[in-house]
């Protein structure tokens, strides 16, 4: 499983049944939560915003977890494949946390009359875009691939213990000022009919998510074992 | 026994190596003491001099120019070292990594973090920060500029070689931490509530940060040479 | 059905916020199905190349 | 004859490019071993991947008969590595340069101030490094050579910007050494006179 050819022909195995049921899910669970879903009683139909917002708000962070793990598998048994998996990943987690900004300020203007409050969530998810941002720019600016990993490994891991602390210090930087007139955490309890769209918009993101980073993945396997004989061979089969 | 005081005689040596290094150049303290007295003193330049505004801004104020200030001089921890090969002998020496490390780290805090105490001082009539508050200012600013030497170095480990901005990108959001607590301490002081609390937390930070974050620079290190 | 289809588009005036959003997420997800497809093209052409010559 | 470092069909490689491949030789106590090549034939990154700083790809490496892996803190303590950059600093003046170095242990002041004159740097002591010339800041290094004994020397380009006295210089402190039964590995782009073993690089690229 973890060598790389073997994981890449696996991967270009799944990938044409894969990435179209996950396009699928995504699409049905959209559908559902944009056009069928009642619309909310207080907020009236902007709250749909959430069937994109929370899911890729949800995978901005588990990614940054995931980059972890996978980090410190990278720097213990020096697996390859998870330091692919770290170059892959990060700048889908940049991806899916930008969304959940953008998303989260389109939904704040109309509801809050702002597009930017200084809340302690949006905050926190911020500083997550500005480390996954100090990420890429740290394994970009190494030539040395495998290096590269070790260094973005080293520093999701110094960086997901540290998250916590982070959050937590968001929370009383919150409270020091004064309380916020909005609340986005007490949102109204959720019908069952919005829970259920929202259950499958949260799939559909994560099987996008792993679709997307195994195409990633293929390409970094790729240009890294272009000298080896397997590669040469699955090119030239292919082309 | 022997081996604990070769340790020391080690870290000793890194130690004076560095200060005698950056007392050679009076730039190399004195510019981060300069630039933070600067950066103080724009803030009433554009905000306005009135006194009750000011000194509700100043915590603020304070720590965004430390923070600044102490990053202008992590580059120098490890890549000029690096660049004159003195640091391949240093890690070629066969003495513990963790020591040099350390010693380091400590070396730019007393180069950049302990001037930085005294011209917070000065920053307190600038700001015109009530007298009660000195103390808690000091107390935090020691224990932060600590954390942000350790944090300086481990950024700078990971970028050893490459621009200084980098290794800012890297270490300033992971600093946030580090400003929140500083300013909720003065913050708290300034209104005359319990900021021992934040101070304990932030203590707790520095009790972790230093094996933690030590540990991580050296892991860095090595990363940046195999 | 066509005033179904109106109300899905303007939600009370609200649906540019929720279309916008869409829209930005569709464009970020495209991009990134995108550039795997094109540096594997691009691998496979390189490739090409230096067996053609 | 006891053979200090020996080196059994390395490899090194660095981010896909092949820089030597199957490098066996020896350095025996009070001997020589000189690495001739080109330039980017790899001399550098053998002495570095001998010394662990570069990763080696193949190949066994050891030190007085022991996996230098296992043997890794005596090994560098016996060591002394001099690269391509010579680790002065030179805001530092000619006697703090050696006083900082890691050989400077428990050195006195005046074996300094002594190897110091061995290479004809007596009268520069205060004189700080960057008013130095190429070639004497070549000599200010030679002096570190001289100010403890080490088992083995891994220099990278000893005779290179140096007149020919400073070359005589550098020959002469070889000999000595090696009578005191320091070995030798350094490089060099072309065959010196020093007596010593010599190996051609560019045959293994």
């Amino acid at each position: 499983m973890g060598s790389p050819p073997f994981f890449f022909k696996w991967a270009s195995r799944l990938l044409p049944w894969f990435s179209p049921i996950s396009f699928s899910i995504l699409i049905i669970g959209l559908i559902w939560g944009v056009g069928f879903a009642p619309s909310d009683y207080k907020q009236g139909d902007v709250y749909r915003i959430i069937f994109v917002h929370v899911p890729s708000a949800i995978l901005g962070q588990s990614i940054y977890l995931m980059m972890a793990i996978f980090g410190s598998i990278c720097l213990i048994w020096r697996a390859k494949l998870a330091g692919m998996f770290l170059r892959s990943a990060a700048p889908l987690g940049a991806s899916f946390t930008l969304i959940a900004l953008i998303s989260g300020a389109v939904w704040g203007k109309p509801t809050w009359g702002t597009w930017w409050v200084w809340d302690a969530r949006l905050t926190s998810t911020l500083i997550l875009f500005f480390l996954y941002v100090g990420i890429i720019g740290l394994y970009s600016s190494i030539d040395n691939k495998q290096k590269g990993d070790r260094a973005a490994s080293l520093i999701s891991v110094v960086g997901v213990i540290i998250v916590p602390i982070i959050k937590k210090s968001v929370d009383w930087w919150q409270t020091l000022h004064q309380p916020s007139t909005f609340s986005i955490t007490s949102s109204p309890s959720m019908t069952s009919d919005m829970y259920f769209p929202l259950l499958i918009c949260v799939i559909g993101f994560y099987f996008i998510f792993v679709s997307l980073l195994c195409n990633r993945l293929r390409v970094e396997i790729l240009t890294r074992e272009r000298n080896t004989t397997w590669v040469k061979e699955y090119l030239n089969n292919k082309v | 026994m022997n081996n604990t005081s070769t340790l020391f005689s080690w870290f000793r040596l890194i130690l004076k190596r560095d200060l005698a290094l950056s007392f050679k150049k009076i730039a190399t303290f004195l510019i981060p003491l300069v630039f933070f007295l600067i950066v103080i003193s724009l803030f009433p330049l554009a905000l306005g001099t009135e006194n009750s505004f000011l000194s509700s801004l100043s915590p603020g104020v304070i720590w965004v120019a430390a923070l600044l200030a102490s990053l202008l001089a992590v580059e120098s921890i490890f890549n000029e070292d690096f660049r004159d090969g003195t640091l391949d002998h240093f890690l070629l020496s066969g003495e513990p990594i963790f020591i040099l490390v350390f010693a380091k780290v400590f070396a730019h805090w007393l180069v950049t973090g302990v001037p930085l105490l005294l011209a917070s001082l000065i920053s307190t009539f600038f700001l015109f920060l009530p007298e009660g508050v000195v103390l808690p200012l000091l107390i935090s600013l020691l224990i932060g500029t600590l954390l942000l030497s350790l944090l300086g170095a481990l950024g700078s480990a990971l970028t050893i070689g490459k621009t200084a901005i980098l290794s800012a990108v890297i270490v300033l959001p992971l600093s946030i931490p580090i400003l929140i607590l500083g300013v909720a301490i003065i913050t708290s002081a300034i209104n005359n509530q319990d900021y021992l609390s934040y101070l304990y937390f932030l203590g707790a930070m520095l009790a972790v940060g230093i094996p933690g974050l030590c540990l991580a620079t050296v892991e860095a290190i090595s990363i940046n040479y195999d | 059905m066509l005033e179904f289809i109106r109300d899905l588009f303007l939600m009370d005036g609200q649906g540019k916020y929720v279309w916008f959003v869409l829209l930005i997420f569709f464009i970020v997800i495209c991009f990134n199905y995108y550039l795997p497809y094109r540096a594997i093209r691009k691998i496979k052409e390189e490739n090409s190349q230096h067996t053609g010559e | 004859m006891t053979n200090l470092l020996k080196i059994e069909n390395l490899t090194c490689q660095r981010s896909n490019n092949l820089i030597f491949s199957n490098l066996s030789f020896e350095v025996e106590k009070g001997n020589n071993v000189e690495i001739i090549g080109s330039n980017g034939s790899g001399k550098t990154s053998l002495l570095r991947c001998i010394l662990g700083l570069v990763e080696k790809k193949e190949g066994k490496i050891s030190w007085k008969n022991q996996p230098v892996e296992e043997s890794r803190h005596s090994f560098l303590k016996s060591c002394l590595y001099q690269g391509h950059e010579l680790a002065l600093k030179p805001s530092f003046s000619v006697l703090e340069n050696l006083t900082y170095s890691h050989l400077s242990f428990g050195l006195k002041e005046d074996k300094i101030l002594f190897t110091l004159k061995e290479v004809g740097l007596n009268d520069f002591i205060k004189r700080t490094a960057s008013d130095l010339s190429t070639g004497q800041l070549k000599r200010l290094a030679l002096a570190r050579w001289l100010m403890c004994d080490q088992e083995l020397y891994l220099i990278d380009e000893p005779f290179s910007s140096l007149d020919e006295e400073g070359v005589r210089l550098v020959l002469r402190i070889i000999k000595e050494l090696n009578s005191r039964g320091c070995s030798f590995l350094f490089t060099s782009h072309r065959s010196t006179e020093a007596d010593s073993t010599k190996i051609h690089l560019d045959h293994y690229s």
